[in-house]
């Protein structure tokens, strides 16, 4: 069984041999993988390399804890003698959207619709957890779009404003 | 001694506080907001009482229902812990006028020290260097002139001031305005008063702070110093004890200089004095926190002794148990405080359920942590969610230690600041000692992920979708089909 | 130093072992039987090998395999714990043949300090006082007028022996012979070697030993004495630093006579003088261990100096870093070993799966721990799952921490001596220090619940009930029918 | 709803009302239990006295681990207005049954059958842990029924002799 393994952004290709056997990189491994609590907790054997990692599923995506790191791995399987239905890739738009990180109070808007702004200037200052918190633009641009003013209460991943 | 403390707190600290009564055999009280119902400090306490919704001023700020459960659970004394009520010479007082021991200085000590504008003039009465500023409240008018007075980069702060909140730098004249508001916002926020004052900033000053300790009966002696000049946005994230910049000399003259602002005020209880440390070893006094600081773990670590019990014998009315030659300091400490911020995200509070945790422990580390398996971080209270202590004979073991604590640290849920911590600890200036409060904002965070981590990940992620979803299973495709594949670029292009 | 380094053992001291590497900067290597795939040190280790099958003696006592293990892997030095080969010379002689440092003294002062008989007569020769007891080995028909010669009670010990196991009391004649079959039994499955011979019991005395360090050029130092007289069954149970009993004149004459049994042999490592201390104040040589013991955390706590690390420095050929006027010792620790035993059922072990855990933390707390959630307890190993060890200023206040600390200790899924302890710290002759190696078997364990735990625990089951099964919600009875009921006795008989 | 609990052998009648209130001993009380982690672990208020408690079922059973302790509970609910089918008691038969308390191997037999022993006299030694156990006779009596010799392997509750 082939997959392309995603992690963090990478494709890691890799073969699941039936006795269990995986080919990585055109090298066979001995692994092991065990469940040690029957729910997150796993402990992996490569070549007798150990690694114990904290695996989460999340909407078809594994987050896995590894050495205090959080990496985010999405599998895909290999069909044979088929062509992909490869989906053109998202076209940068050149259009930043700034999204709330999370829940919190908007204190203030620190910019105007159809304001220049540089990169890293601040936009919106929200407080959660009793501290405020600048969210910055990630590109010089024109901000538009922007919906929220000083008092609002924000949810996860609601849109603010974009800039262009 | 009492008979039965109520903890008018919540989180690690809480714990802390529930656990120095325990070991002095001392019945305690929790209180807690409907959110906190299962949080550590209820479960470990032997009474437990709602106080209302989860905004703390609805709660934890509420000194009425924390006074009313007081009476209600024949507690006699309150420890505040730190935040919320600890500083708060009002709360003191109403502790006082119901008959119960507030656990901290009296009330007019606390105002003192808690008027930043007020403890500057005091100390420097009492002979003490204070850093060049205002010695007043400042009204929006009167901010830019005394700025050019002083002279940039300048601070303000909040007078009302503590753990760094209502606090902004200004490095240029055309910041000042904002920088302003933000800190009389925050100020307002977290004291209910914006009152601001100026401090110029001491260009590669050190955070440098000592360990009071003085009873009723007019003894004060100091514990050493913490190094605490590792902060992010005026918030301390590493401390150790002792710090790598005093000579013995210097620290004889710093903890003189500590007892006598403390003696200044008439202060008993715990109590911390902070200073700045120049390049040329000047210290400048620059406030007194009057309650247990989160950073107590690392003067514990180094002097053996158990601040928040001989907290509670001092407020009891016994005399300090120690003269200042019985201090006697071994090796070297350091605090990591655990915050759930997501280090590669600019440190946004991260909020979610808690779902995995494994804390270290073994020689010389000691884990004071305010989270489970189960518990929520919310974002109605600070993200310090943990801390870590470790102690070592020299401070290469200490570091190492901590280290080696942080590499078993898990948290599952909720994303935190360990890898910054790591990378802090490996940074060879960390390493040398050669920092001063600047040093954070120069360092960049890189999620420096090795090639064979992120195969594990991979291996992991398909033995797992192999096992869980056997339908899934496709023929394997060709060698050759591989590679367009891996052009066609990021997972989610391809089709499920 | 070393590079890497194989830990041949598994547990709690396994992760003690791979945590100072970590420390130290050294990769690791573990080995594990079939059944410990999934345990702490395979995780904790940065590669894992298996070595056969569940029983010991096919996986953690084939020398074959580790040390094929460890040229594999590359590592350059095996670190055996305490247990299985800590105490073997052939395994340290097959390291060195190997061409791998083996973590601990030369093989011939392994052998040496091994026969306990041999080492009976060479610390005579060097001038230390024995227990009265026989001086070679013993054939069957010998022990009878041997132990007439001696007097009774007396100790019948394996000559292999460690660990209190192959070692059985006879109090009058005709209890001889079958503490005799079961000391040489229990020596034969033990240490493969049933040679035993016999030593007075010395009435009340007190077990106490003391910690040798000493490097491969020649200088010896000790750390102070460790109180192990908290005994069941020759096993020690509970251990302190330092121990009441001791001046300092008497600790420092036992300090010399155990470092003098050091220089006897030629030693080099970490190792343990044993004593016993009887009510005069009179010493005598027990035995000496010539490896890591289980209790030598407490002896960390008050020295500060991490065993296993100078362990470590010292095997790879470094000077001691003590002189010994550097040991200073501070406060009181002791140690309480937590095993999967039932206390009130005759302490039998206890198998299955633990289900739930918390571990203790918090200022001056230590666990060194080999269980997780997920963790199965078998019939395989020891039954020594955890230690705790508590430290303080005082004796005091290190049993109140402790007692704190076993108070939060939660170990779902199998039974543990947790209560057991709880008891003995309560104790008032535990608490006055005025015990000596009887005072366990003294003690009866009584089951003394709080009724308000068992109001708790029944209306906590009877919710549960309520909520899980809400089929089984019945019509609530009239209060006259409560009785009947209750004199129908034990639930088993209600029907459901 | 009314029960009676059985913990550890002592039965506690308790009435739990539709607004949560519990009544215990004729007192009635204010009762919170919360889940901590979804599983074992809750958190008990009764009157705000806090009990944290780690709640095992097993076969009808509440393994509840507080303070330290195991308690055991049985929980049985009244029926109203209806004689409860109550069985007799077990008769004590004056038989003693000696159980395998472990698995482990049989190490010696130290009694036959028909011998007479004292209470607390030892009849089996169990290796079990490296460790050698020695079960004894809860009474005085005679051994019968014995089933196993020097070298066996048993299981858990087998069962190795009586004593009457």
């Amino acid at each position: 069984m082939r997959y392309i393994v995603n992690v963090d952004g990478k494709d890691i290709p890799l073969e699941v041999a039936e006795d269990g056997t995986v080919s990585l990189g055109g090298r066979g491994h001995q692994v092991s993988l065990q469940s040690i609590d029957g729910a997150h907790l796993f402990s992996l054997l490569i070549d007798n390399r150990s690694y114990e990692l904290y695996v989460e599923e999340k909407e078809g995506e594994f987050q896995v804890l590894l050495r205090g790191e959080m990496h985010v791995a999405r599998v895909g399987s290999l069909l044979a003698k088929k062509t992909p239905a490869v989906a053109p890739r998202e076209a940068p738009t050149g259009e930043a959207v700034i999204k709330a990180p999370m829940p919190g109070l908007v204190v203030s808007v620190l910019v105007e619709n159809g304001q220049g702004v540089r990169a890293n200037q601040g936009l919106v200052i929200l407080e959660a957890m009793k501290m405020d918190n600048e969210l910055r633009s990630p590109r010089e641009g024109t901000v538009h779009g922007l919906r929220v003013a000083a008092g609002d209460k924000v949810e996860q991943g609601e849109i603010l404003a974009m800039v262009k | 001694m009492f008979k039965k403390v109520l903890v008018a707190n919540r989180g690690e600290i809480a714990v802390r506080v529930l656990r120095a009564c325990r070991e002095l055999g001392l019945a305690t009280v929790a209180v807690y907001s409907d959110i906190d119902r299962g949080c550590l400090h209820v479960r470990y306490a032997d009474e437990a009482y709602p106080i209302g919704p989860a905004p703390a001023p609805d709660s934890y700020l509420r000194m009425d229902r924390i006074v009313d459960v007081a009476k209600r659970a024949k507690a006699d004394a309150i420890h505040p812990g730190y935040g919320f009520l600890a500083e708060n010479a009002a709360f003191a007082r109403a502790c006082q006028e119901a008959g119960i021991v507030f656990v901290g200085p009296d009330p007019g000590a606390i105002q003192m020290a808690g008027d930043k504008i007020a403890a500057r003039r005091t100390m420097q009465a009492a002979g003490l260097p204070v850093v060049p500023g205002t010695d007043r409240a400042l009204l929006d008018e009167e901010v830019a002139p005394e700025a050019e007075r002083i002279g940039y980069s300048l601070l303000i702060k909040a007078a009302a001031g503590g753990g760094g909140k209502g606090m902004r730098i200004a490095c240029r004249p055309e910041e000042l305005p904002s920088a302003l508001s933000a800190a009389r916002r925050e100020a307002q926020a977290a004291f209910g008063d914006s009152t601001v004052y100026i401090e110029r900033v001491v260009t590669g000053a050190r955070h440098i702070e000592f360990q009071i300790m003085a009873d009723q009966h007019g003894n004060v002696i100091h514990l050493g110093e913490r190094e605490c000049s590792i902060q992010r946005r005026h918030q301390k994230l590493i401390e150790e004890a002792p710090s790598v910049a005093l000579t013995p000399e210097l620290r004889e003259a710093m903890g003189q200089a500590a007892v006598r602002a403390a003696r200044a005020i008439g202060y008993s209880s715990l109590g911390t004095v902070e200073f700045l440390l120049d390049r040329s070893k000047n210290f400048y006094f620059l406030e007194m926190n009057t309650r247990l600081q989160v950073e107590h773990p690392v003067t514990e670590l180094v002097s053996g002794i158990d601040l928040v019990k001989e907290q509670l014998r001092i407020a009891s009315g016994r005399r300090l148990r120690y003269r200042q030659e019985d201090i006697k300091l071994k090796g070297w400490a350091i605090e990591c405080r655990i915050t759930a911020e997501a280090p590669y995200n600019d440190f946004l509070p991260s909020i979610g359920k808690i779902t995995g945790l494994y804390e270290p422990t073994g020689p010389g580390v000691r884990v004071d942590s305010g989270i489970y398996e189960g518990f929520e971080v919310s974002l109605y209270y600070d993200p310090l969610i943990a801390k870590v202590a470790a102690w070592g004979e020299s401070r290469g073991e200490a570091i190492l230690r901590m280290r080696r604590a942080l590499n078993e640290y898990q948290v599952v849920g909720v994303k935190t600041n360990i890898p910054f911590h790591q990378m802090v600890l490996n940074n060879l200036r960390f390493i040398r000692g050669a920092f001063d409060t600047s040093f954070l904002e120069a360092m960049d965070l890189v999620k420096a992920s090795r090639e064979d981590d992120l195969s594990a990940v991979a291996v992991a992620a398909a033995l797992l979708a192999s096992q869980r979803r056997p339908a899934m299973k496709l023929p394997a495709a060709s060698g050759e089909q591989l590679s367009p594949w891996r052009r066609a670029g990021r997972w989610r292009v391809v089709p499920r």
